[in-house]
């Protein structure tokens, strides 16, 4: 196969010279090749989108160009001159800032040191501290995320950290600046606050690269898009063309239709999970709502609306201080999620890397871990009846891997989900609470884990899914409930809804949500 | 520990061999060692020294296996040497002054080991103590009762506890005990439920929660065991000594860890073998064992061991990062 | 201290002449050994025979330990400071706040260098390490190879006792020291050593352990050897080995006699407490036990 | 450590003083356990004894605080016991037996504690050393070396050496050196660059790496630290003693690292404060102090002193707990 992007560096349309190529860059890894013989270009004022599946070598790319991977072939050109980035500083020297897919974040330190990490400011040989508060609260206002320099990251959601992460990235002003899959968890404001920020700095002539799998995010801010697969460039078109056929590029086959919701089960409906005044201080208020066999209910808000934490209580993974919850009509337990898990609870969490996944170990035993003690003789695990349905369930989901021996860690993110999932496919739950299960999905696998939700309502479970992607909310759920400021602030019927009326109602009680933390802040 | 996520082993030998070889890094550094230690001393490598070694390394083996249960979880024990001593000290005392029978007084050691483990366990599991806390507590707490309950002087112990510091068939029972006592670690941790549980835990402690597994009790469950093996360590001590001495064991806790660690695992959790844990044991009895052939001073010792444990893992670190690209 | 309250008037019992329950503090570098709870049990009596109250603090063979403690006891309102030093040089500085306070100070066991004490009830190191030399030199008839087995490097005790065998062995021309381990006083940690040290030089015939405890682990490990092919001298006269040298298993211990000690400090305190004079001095003496007079050393 | 992601310092004290005690959570078990030792023995809270109880702290705490760096950072230095005994040995030597001036031999001391906490960093940093090991290594490699130096004898110190363990104007200089040290050790955490980047490598070591922190140096820093201070603790048990003492600061680093633990510090990294770990430090000291002032046996002191750090602990968990809702 060979590349249809011109390897000259100006190109007829006018497009200004690269700041940053990488020129047939290969990279191995043992045995395996993920990127071999890629060239892209990296213009001034431009943004350049790599689309590819989960694992298709896009976050490999942007390391190579943030000093964090060496290309094994090929080489990485700058202003013109070839140079090795040995080091992430390296990168930095030459004005090149990354925002990784997955969070690089000091939780334990605070906003402000997390933006300043790496080159915090002195004076006298000390630290400058007011120096640093006063970039962070640019840097925050920028992207519009109204956080206190000092509060601590690890007590922020993953939204927020996102934000934290881009602030810290903007808050270098380089020339280049690389975004792997920035918008995976934010909702559409933020999104909205992102692209604006981007907007200007290409204004300002700053060159950009940008990853993401919601397609139309590419035609609203990419200029031009390189698709990959298996770690091959296929082409490069210009950010305008078509989703299908980005799609068709991008996984070599069409699909037909990005949200297949199909309601096929015919059974009764009966109530699987119900739902009855769940209430935690600060966080819920007497939350109730119904799940019925057959159904998905779709769970929208506003970041910090509290979505997480009614899948969280619900689940049994947090307390709460009143309420009930019933799966079948038989109560759960308060904060026991193994209860939870025999009663037919599946749990998919918000981030896999921190609550779903034991990323050193392998796939099998990731996905086996919620049926361990289930498929035991005598307290010994059924090894062989363990790895066969764990071949069997990746399989079934597709999870691109070497085998189930393979380290769960060294697996693409999307991949990654699959495998959380894949766990409560194995347990046989019947009431699924999926929290932002698509993020960082490619639309294929995308499809395959929508094909599964379909699945599993067709054999009469039910599914209560959390997103903040409003089209997959609106796509794939048969009900929408909104959440505002820990309450439910309404129901919309899913036909036949739109964007503006589940942010009008998310956003209804905000005001009101904020002035309530401002006097929780003073007491 | 900070260099932990950079040296994740990746099991990626492709060979059965390489594989092995892979996940046993540590087997390198002993070969090594004790082909430096045949060359510069022809009695090193006698069958009767090489037996001397098993014995020498029984007791800190079966220490460091037990040890490898709590690492593997993500924790540390640093009881160990204390809990022996105490679990010796209850048997000889069950046996010499409650005038219990010896098998009786055995099974009096053993339990008081388990026991230990299991208060350190809940302490870790619900009193939500860090481990390094609750089994430093301990470790004071246990030296401190061995010491009231022998009144500061050994105490001769049952006639089936010495047994374990025999020889039967030329075979000394220390390694048949040793080799057991391993077999059944491994079986542990690789083949039941709590053992794969245990990894999960020292994985992703957040993960396990989410997926239904009992956290606190795996805890419980691990500290226990290392409990468990720490009693067996204290009457295989005893048992060589025929004795149970107010001060054995002491320090031992070092050497366990060091030899769980030599064999692979890292303090962070999530990785460790009992085979690693072997072959770290070894390392350090041979060590010894060849430095008191070779007659080396006793100041200089210290020194040379500090330099072969930090070379021994070196050679392992090397290996790995050699084999990476 | 702790009768304080019901003791009543005794608080200025330092001057009324009569040591009747005065507090005295008893300093022991480590209780972990059979030999200081000998010297405790010893002083304990004592004590108790002539109305100390006998405090006991257990300075864990740490020098800074012992220190702290002794400051402490100052403070606790001790009248009497007996010390067992875990190292003498250290000691002096150690003692510094008892000295301050014009406590009376005894030193038991070993010497305190570097302050003035009143006296100093102790057995003799290296004189025992010379008559240990001896006794192996008979039991060997003066010829073969010998291994000595150290105790924890740096203490006084493995000092003296290595610095007395070493000029008594060197009496005899045909006895060679072929190795030179330590097994930190410890028996577990003895047995291996010996059993290492046997494998390199399976030609020795005699061993000498700086204390009892390494010589018992040295008997193990020579195993059904241990008296017949190889000869096993130890130091301290511990009540295991004083048991050992009637089997025959060991030729010989250097017996010290703590209870004696502890017994004796406590009364040079009392009569010190008593505003007597007594001896800077009082020697305990260290005696060569071997088969011939056990009997007389076995309680 | 298991528990450390349920045990995160939320820090979320609304006042100056509720944030303080939030932070230095272990401050109520210190208070806690000093009312009660003034119940039960009136001789605690006397000005003398309250002094006595800053000197006894003083060399813990100054190996703590050089700990904590090492420990803010995620690794864990076993050591300093050592070292801390090496820097008195070779101070003491270049006075007594190469001749140099007092002063010199001071510097002498600091430098030999620095110098060997860089050879631990450098292998941990680029020998890729699990910290547990390289240190461990250096624990006996120096304990080693001190022996040999002083052929297992005591030496005495220099005149300027024995000034550190004298009274001035009745304020005793190692408290003085103490405060010094720990304002030092404060400042390096909170107000430098490299401090923060300690608790950068401890918190996260990748994203600590992704934002172009030097690990590496950090990690050399840390050790170096850890050693200079071991250094100066060295040279204060040195100068109590009027001597340098070959098995000095045995067994120290766990009492350094409890001390650490204690003051609130997570062995997972990127948590822990100078004046949690001197609260960690004088924690150790009272219960030792008062179990001597109330003439506990001394067997049973080891029971009690287990326990009371278990419950010191156990209280900072416990109100975190209660904050938390
Ligand atoms: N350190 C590594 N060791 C081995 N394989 C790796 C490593 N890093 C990535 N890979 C493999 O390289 C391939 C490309 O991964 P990469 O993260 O670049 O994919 P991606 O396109 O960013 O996918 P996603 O959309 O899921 O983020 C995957 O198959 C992955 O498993
Ligand atoms: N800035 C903040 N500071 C402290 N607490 C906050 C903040 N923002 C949100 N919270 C708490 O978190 C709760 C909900 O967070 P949660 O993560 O469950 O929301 P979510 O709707 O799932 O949003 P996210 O997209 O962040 O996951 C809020 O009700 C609030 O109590
Ligand atoms: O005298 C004692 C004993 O011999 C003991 O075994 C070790 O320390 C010495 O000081
Ligand atoms: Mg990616
Ligand atoms: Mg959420």
């Amino acid at each position: 196969m060979n590349p249809s992007t011109p390897d000259a560096p100006e190109r007829p349309d006018g497009a200004p010279a690269p700041l940053l190529s990488l020129e047939g860059v290969t990279k191995t890894f043992g045995p395996v090749t993920v990127v071999e013989d890629v060239t892209v270009h990296v213009r001034p004022g431009r943004v350049q989108v790599l689309l590819g599946e989960n694992g298709a070598g896009k976050s490999t790319l942007i390391k190579m160009m943030s000093g964090i991977y060496q290309p094994d072939g090929g080489r990485v050109v700058v202003d013109g001159e070839a140079v090795t980035l040995p080091d992430v500083r390296a990168a930095e020297a030459l004005g090149i800032a990354t925002i990784h897919q997955e969070l690089n974040l000091v939780p334990s330190m605070t906003v402000a040191e997390n933006i300043s990490l790496g080159r915090m400011p002195r004076r006298g040989g000390l630290l400058d501290r007011k120096a640093m508060r006063d970039t962070a609260r640019r840097a925050l206002e920028r992207i519009g995320l109204d956080v206190d320099p000092g509060h601590q990251v690890g007590e922020l959601g993953v939204a927020r950290q996102q934000l934290v992460e881009i602030a810290k990235a903007l808050s270098l002003d380089a020339r280049i600046l690389v975004l792997d899959e920035p918008t995976a968890a934010l909702t559409r404001t933020e999104i909205d606050q992102l692209f604006r920020v981007v907007r200007e700095l290409r204004e300002a002539g700053v060159a950009m690269v940008f990853i993401s799998h919601h397609l139309d995010e590419i035609a609203e801010i990419g200029d031009s898009v390189s698709v990959l697969r298996d770690g091959r460039l296929v082409d490069e078109v210009p950010a305008t063309t078509p989703e299908p056929e980005l799609v068709r590029l991008m996984v070599g086959r069409d699909i037909a239709d990005q949200f297949p919701r199909r309601r096929e089960h015919d059974g009764p409906d009966d109530v699987l999970l119900d739902v009855r005044g769940l209430t935690r201080s600060g966080v819920l208020q007497d939350v109730t709502f119904q799940a019925r066999a057959g159904e998905v209910v779709g769970v929208a808000g506003l970041v910090g609306a509290g979505r997480t934490e009614l899948l969280r209580s619900i689940a049994g993974a947090d307390p709460y201080d009143s309420g009930t919850v019933l799966v079948e009509g038989r109560p759960l337990r308060r904060k026991d999620v193994a209860g939870a898990i025999r009663a037919g609870v599946g749990h998919v969490p918000e981030d896999r890397k921190t609550q779903g996944l034991v990323l050193g170990a392998t796939v099998a035993e990731n996905l086996g871990y919620a049926t361990l003690r289930s498929t035991a003789r005598a307290g010994f695990v059924d090894r062989a009846g363990q790895r066969s349905r764990a071949r069997t369930v990746s399989e079934q989901l597709r999870v691109r891997m070497r085998d189930v021996d393979q380290t769960v860690g060294d697996l693409s993110g999307g991949n990654q989900q699959k495998v959380v999932f894949g766990r409560w496919v194995l347990a046989g739950s019947r009431v699924l609470l999926l929290d932002e299960p698509t993020r960082g999905v490619d639309v294929g696998a995308r499809v395959e884990i929508y094909e599964f939700v379909n699945s599993v309502t067709a054999a009469g479970g039910a599914v209560v899914m959390v997103s903040s992607d409003l089209p997959e909310v609106l796509g794939m759920s048969d009900r929408i409930l909104v959440m505002s400021g820990g309450h439910l602030a309404g129901e919309l019927d899913a036909a036949g809804a739109t964007q503006d009326q589940v942010m009008s109602l998310a956003v209804r009680d905000v005001d009101r949500d904020a002035e309530d933390r401002a006097e929780g802040a003073e007491s | 520990m900070t260099t932990a996520t950079t040296t994740r082993p990746t099991g990626r030998g492709h060979s059965r061999v390489g594989r092995f070889l892979a996940e046993n890094g540590a087997l390198v550094g002993l070969v090594v060692l004790c082909v430096a230690l045949f060359v510069a001393t022809p009695d090193f490598l006698t069958g009767n020294n090489l037996l001397n070694i098993g014995v020498q390394a029984s007791t800190i083996a079966v220490l460091a296996f037990g040890m490898t249960f709590v690492i593997v979880a993500g924790g540390i024990d640093l009881s160990v040497g204390s809990v022996a001593a105490l679990a010796a000290m209850i048997s000889a005392w069950s046996y010499a002054s409650a005038g219990m029978p010896g098998w009786l007084s055995v099974v009096a050691g053993l339990a008081t080991g388990a026991l230990t483990g299991a208060v350190s366990g809940m302490a870790v599991a619900y009193g939500r103590l860090p481990s390094f806390i609750a089994t430093l507590a301990m470790l004071s707490v246990a030296r401190g009762l061995t010491l009231v309950v022998s009144d500061g002087r050994p105490i001769a112990t049952a006639s089936e506890v010495s047994f374990l510091g025999s020889t039967v068939l030329g075979v000394p029972v220390p390694i048949l005990v040793l080799l057991v006592a391993g077999l059944v670690a491994s079986l542990i941790l690789n083949r039941t439920v709590v053992g794969r549980e245990m990894y999960a835990v020292g994985g992703n402690v957040e993960a396990a929660r989410l997926s239904g597994i009992r956290v606190r009790r795996v805890l419980v469950t691990v500290f226990t065991l290392s409990g468990l093996y720490a009693g067996l360590a204290g009457m295989l001590l005893a048992g060589r000594l025929t004795s149970a001495q107010p001060q054995a064991g002491a320090g031992y806790e070092l050497d366990a860890i060091a030899a769980v660690v030599i064999g692979g695992a890292s303090l962070a959790g999530g990785v460790g073998r009992v085979s690693g844990t072997l072959v770290g044991a070894l390392i350090l009895a041979v060590i010894r064992n060849g430095l008191n052939l070779m007659n080396v001073s006793s100041f200089w010792q210290q020194v040379v061991i500090g330099v072969v444990i930090a070379v021994a893992v070196g050679i392992d670190v090397l290996r790995r990062k050699n084999t990476r690209h | 201290a702790c009768n304080r309250d019901s003791g009543g008037t005794d608080g200025e019992g330092g001057d009324g002449g009569a040591a009747d329950g005065a507090s005295v503090t008893l300093s022991l570098s480590t209780l972990n050994n059979p030999f200081f709870v000998d010297v405790r049990d010893g002083a304990q009596s004592a004590a108790d025979e002539l109305g100390i109250e006998l405090e006991v603090v257990d300075a864990q063979n740490d020098s800074t330990a012992e220190a702290n403690q002794v400051a402490n006891s100052v403070t606790g309102g001790a009248e009497g400071l007996i010390i067992n030093p875990v190292d003498s040089d250290a000691a002096g500085a150690g003692i510094g706040p008892a000295v301050q306070a014009d406590l009376p100070v005894v030193a038991v066991d070993r010497a305190v260098n570097g302050a003035e004490v009143d006296s100093l009830v102790s057995s003799d190191n290296v004189a025992g390490g010379k008559q240990a030399a001896d006794a192996l030199a008979a039991a060997i008839g003066e010829k073969g190879e010998v291994i000595v087995l150290q105790g924890v490097a740096g203490t006084s005790a493995s000092r003296d006792r290595g610095e007395g065998f070493a000029e008594g062995i060197a009496a005899y021309p045909d006895i060679e020291v072929v190795a030179t381990q330590t097994a930190n006083f410890d028996r577990a940690e003895a047995l291996d050593v010996a059993t290492n040290l046997l494998q390199s030089h399976p030609d020795a015939v005699g061993v000498f352990a700086e204390n009892d405890e390494m010589a018992l682990g040295a008997v193990q490990a020579l195993g059904d050897r241990a008296g017949d092919d190889v000869a096993v001298v130890g130091f301290d006269g511990t009540d295991d080995a004083l048991a050992a040298v009637q089997e025959g298993t060991m030729v010989a211990t250097i017996a010290q006699q703590p209870v004696e000690l502890g017994k004796q400090a406590v009364e040079v305190m009392s009569q010190v407490l008593a505003g007597e004079s007594v001896d800077a001095e009082i020697p305990v003496p260290v005696e060569t036990v071997t088969s011939d007079n056990v009997a007389d050393f076995v309680k």
